[in-house]
């Protein structure tokens, strides 16, 4: 059990660390690119990531940083994407929020809100049709699941019974919209979901542990044949909607502000967790610094790699 | 060989079950596709010989549609059909954000091989809501191919072209056809997806059409008979629009005339022209004539359709004025006016 | 009470018989104009129209000839845009699938599937907003409300406490497409309804009363300000979907066979507790007939009435 | 009057405040429309003055767009805000299918009285799937009104008149403008909004551009200096075009460039150029020129959009080279090339 936490803490740390380094850059660089930073909710990706095998498939929305790495994603060719550089691993074309590494199963990321929740169920649809096995989850936002596509989703994967995990990172917000100023307050999204025929179960989204397991609960579930889940986690993103700041300054966070998101942090949690099991700090901090170094020397790179060729704006509009 | 004479949506269907026997990954959803005479025919009958391939679906245009291009940026090589463009319309984001770009943005190494099938246009009685073509829209968005199948011949040879393409394939099908009838292959074949096709050779004019208006300059050429050299060009595919094919025309004949079925705004016929005007290279005896609907909604009184769409007379008289030959006084039937014609094509 | 029943009998009566008549001109003439047949779901429209008032708003779909006279549409209009005269409700430009007679608060139908249902809550949003009171209603069926802006609407209604009434009219199917090929066994619409805040009840919709009862208990509901309802009417369809013709040939048919549709038809239903009530055959049979002379002189004008001129093709693209 | 210099934001703002004050049938629907800084600053400050009037609303374009067109459809007069183009596309039936025919379908007296502000185009790092302009597919549905303002006071002014108009009218706002500023009358005024304007009058050529292009165009004519009389032509609608003001203008100078911010398959510079072309009445010195984006989606790295926008550069020798000038040779900085312009206009 230990070493499972420990894999996970060493995922959640690498994917902080991660994004604080480009935060970093984006704020001391001029970085054409939008960004949209995940710190705050790892336990999430990280936790559903770890209940799904090689060969399952993720899929994610503007936010994807940490999905995409939480899969197995590539930290340098994700960087340089952000920066826009040819081994971005869009080669530039699609920037932050844009994310893909195909050799690892994370099969694309899209910013066009609740899109990613229909594509999803058609990759879930071809690993039913095709026999191979295998399931596809995809991770979108409390907001998006105001998009009307997400229920027409809901129906045809439990009508075609298809292997698809829908994560909802419930962060209380969509940009700076609170949940009680977008649905009515007997909204229950339990019912909702049931309702359509699909499982679902609600996790604390800041919670490794809870979020694993209720994971694989669903994964072993949709393996089973039995058709598509949904696993609300609650969870709260630490900086700004889009933008490499905090931005408690705002005004509108209300259950999150900034000494709650600090002591219920997902990291600390694990952290903590960890050295309630006997590791030592001198291991945790090991972990921390690796992770830290290996951010600052992909940052490095992505900064130094070069551009896509010019040329490269003409190529690849068809296959 | 014998002649084999089929109407266009039992070449749409032929071509689908032929595809479907010998590629695995075909698979077919819409609404109602699994009916008997499905999808106006086009699926008639192939739910019993591919049980798990063709699939209706509940009446949820977005989520089905980038369903299928989930399964085919996996992998599968879906065929969508719409019934009318204004459903396909709620799907708006998985054709033209979602497919359209996905190769590109994923920066190439990621085809989303699917077809689109979208019945457009024409029909007695389906009004403003049913009725739409927005060939503009369809032509105007990169990543996508777009065709408009003037025949059963080409419906076919179109329709096995899109099931062998690695793109992101829209075929907009004019109603209007459905009736008409052609000697079609029995084998498969394919037709470029993106070459007009000049249909006919001619000197005096080049008149550029696709779809049912294609049908109706045919047409038109039969009552016009040997007073003018027209040279018909099918533009088969607006996306990309085959400039070239209609240019070395044009270098010949000097005049030009386009063929529109939809609203004169933002037409295709614009489009054509427009290329045309730019060419440096290229001159004109005449300036260059379209002829399209006017730009207003369908109405669905017969009454008020009747002079909504240019007929073979319109087309013949804007050919015969364009070089100077007097015009044609005929009436057309009721029948002429609203059904769809059940031509045979020679 | 007795006097209640009467009322709505003459009205179902004569939806009954102006589509009859309808049906046998299509089949005696080109008519060109789709047309979808309301035969057999009259108590639902009546029903519900009946616990409105005369300033509530109402809205439809493509199988709206019933809604329509429910709410009290002219009929002569009506038969009249079917034909595509001038005189026809929409003056010919929109046809069967247009019904539109604002005069008594049947303020349009339209034919994309869904599209009522965010429309009417339009609707219902002027009526809180303006203050003005009264409520709208919409009519649509089990297909529609697998159109995902139906979901967005039941979260936007609820949120903002619309007075709106969405009226499922559940025939069993969408075109010949039976509702277990189109959701999951375990579907179950209330649930749905319910968690985004929405009040459901279900009604019999071959039995006025219960749709009647229904109806009103939910407008009740909606009148206090307490928010949007969905009263969905299980009935069936007794033509073809768009056709003048009875379709049982076909063979998609399974619970709603032609003679369970005669046994529960909604009509009969009506007039045998007329009769159980001691209302006389006579009076009943007057009824029908008055009904059926209303619908034959309706269609005649019709026939007989003028086209619209010509040039009314470039009329009335902008207000 | 003292001059009073805003931004194009703040023009917006400043219309949709003085029409909220004398309409109490205006309101806003929009995502973050109630936010401090609105709607990119469009709505800022407006909840706090009309606490039910600006409507945040749940991520439901679809939903909330149709809504606002059922409360036009009985007698409100809404404004939704939509970010980008492709999040509006989600609420294609409302806009296109429902608003666009109302009127029409219902035989008139069914007026929709809806303003769809729409930002759409350039900024840096939207990428392939925030970008899109979709000119032709506003430009060639009948029944609406399209509008794209091409700085703050005709921001303004077209928002004045889209919210006397009982018509639905789509403004679409190019993002690259949205810091520009200019003299914006203090009370409210209008501007048409079905009239092109020629806001330079010359004699050599006429340029017609709209929205961010025509920006650009200016900047072009300040290298070009005096060298060429350029009539600049504002075309301000796309929807209906005013091709009267064109061809006018092109009477009078023979020449023509169009110039577009989105790809050039069925531009809006096709438009124009076929209706000048088809005009047999003008007679033009040299072939119509047309300047736009390439064919592909607009990419995220800057160093592949560096050459995806006509730029002043561009535009100033497309102008020269027509009138046999000798071209300019200047870099762009990384600012001008990718940054939006802060300008003051005089
Ligand atoms: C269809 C669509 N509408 C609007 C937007 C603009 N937008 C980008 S992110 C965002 C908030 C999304 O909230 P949520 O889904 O909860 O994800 P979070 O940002 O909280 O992770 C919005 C409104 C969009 N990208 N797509
Ligand atoms: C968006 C859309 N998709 C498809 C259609 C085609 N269509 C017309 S009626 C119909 C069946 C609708 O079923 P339902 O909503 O249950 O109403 P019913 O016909 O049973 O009264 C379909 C699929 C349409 N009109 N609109
Ligand atoms: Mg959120
Ligand atoms: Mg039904």
């Amino acid at each position: 059990m230990k070493t499972a936490y420990l894999d996970a803490f060493k995922k959640m740390v690498s994917i902080r660390a991660a994004e604080e380094e480009i935060a970093k850059y984006y704020l001391e660089n001029k970085v054409m690119s939008f960004v949209h930073f995940y710190v705050g909710q790892e336990a999430v990706a990280v936790g559903v990531c770890d209940a799904l095998s090689a060969e399952d498939r993720v899929m994610g929305n503007h936010r994807s940083h940490g999905h995409y790495l939480a899969k197995g994603g590539d930290l340098k060719r994700m960087v340089c994407e952000l920066l826009g550089k040819a081994e971005g691993c869009c080669r530039g074309k699609g920037g932050s929020m844009h994310m893909i590494d195909k050799s690892v199963g994370f099969i694309g990321s899209t910013p066009i809100l609740g899109s990613v929740v229909p594509l999803a169920n058609g990759s879930a649809f071809e690993q039913r049709y095709s026999k191979r096995g295998g399931i596809t989850a995809a991770f979108f936002g409390d907001g998006a699941f105001e998009e009307g596509v997400v229920y027409e989703t809901l129906n045809l994967a439990a009508l075609f019974k298809n292997p698809l995990l829908l994560v909802v990172e419930n962060n209380l917000y969509s940009v700076n919209s609170k949940l009680r100023d977008r649905r009515s307050a007997e909204h229950e999204v339990e019912r909702i979901v049931t309702g359509f025929g699909v499982r679902y179960m609600k996790a604390d989204g800041l919670d490794y542990d809870d979020v694993h397991k209720k994971a694989s609960e669903l994964v072993k579930h949709i393996r089973s044949g039995k058709g598509p889940a949904v696993l609300e986690c609650v969870t709260y993103r630490h900086m700004a909607h889009s933008a490499p700041i905090f931005d408690d300054a705002a005004g509108y966070r209300e259950e999150d502000v900034l000494e709650k998101r600090l002591e219920k942090d997902s990291v600390k949690k694990v952290r903590n967790l960890l050295l309630s099991q006997g590791v030592s700090e001198t291991e945790l901090s090991k972990i921390e610094a690796d992770a830290r170094a290996h951010a600052v020397e992909c940052v490095k790179y992505a900064a130094a790699a070069p551009l896509p060729d010019k040329k490269e704006l003409f190529t690849d509009v068809y296959a | 060989m014998a002649e084999r004479i089929i109407k266009y949506t039992e070449a749409l269907k032929e071509a689908t079950d032929q595809m479907m026997e010998i590629d695995p990954k075909v698979f077919v959803v819409g609404l109602g596709v699994s009916y008997k005479n499905g999808a106006d025919g086009t699926t008639a009958g192939l739910k019993a010989k591919y049980p798990d391939r063709i699939l209706d679906v509940p009446v949820s245009e977005a989520g089905l549609t980038s369903m299928a291009v989930g399964a085919a940026v996996t992998g599968l090589h879906p065929i969508v059909h719409h019934g009318r463009v204004e459903f396909a319309l709620l799907a708006s984001d998985g054709m033209f954000t979602q497919a359209a770009k996905w190769n590109y943005m994923f920066g190439g190494g990621n085809p989303v091989p699917i077809v689109i099938r979208i019945n457009v246009g024409r029909q007695w009685g389906n009004g403003p809501q049913h009725t739409q073509a927005l060939y503009s829209l369809f032509g105007g968005v990169p990543g996508l191919k777009v065709v408009i199948p003037s025949s059963p011949r080409m419906a076919k040879g179109l329709l096995v072209s899109a099931l062998k393409e690695n793109n992101p394939v829209i075929i907009l099908e004019p109603r209007w056809l459905f009736n008409i009838k052609e000697d079609v292959p029995t084998e498969i074949f394919s037709e470029p997806l993106d070459k007009a096709r000049v249909i006919r050779e001619g000197k005096d004019i080049t008149v550029v059409a696709y779809g049912d208006g294609l049908h109706s300059v045919r047409e038109a050429l039969e009552l016009i008979g040997d007073a003018v050299s027209v040279e018909l060009i099918d533009l088969v595919s607006i996306n990309p629009v085959d400039h070239d094919t209609v240019a070395r025309s044009v270098a010949k004949t000097g005049r030009l005339l386009t063929v529109d079925t939809t609203n004169e705004a933002f037409d295709i016929g614009s489009e054509i022209i427009a290329h045309v005007a730019r060419n440096k290279s290229l001159k004109l005896k005449d300036a260059p004539i379209g002829l399209a609907c006017p730009n207003v909604p369908v109405p669905t009184s017969t009454v008020l359709t009747e002079e909504y769409y240019p007929t073979k007379v319109t087309i013949a008289n804007a050919i015969l004025s364009a070089l100077g030959k007097p015009s044609i006084d005929k009436k057309l039937s009721f029948e002429e006016l609203h059904l769809a014609p059940t031509t045979t094509l020679k």
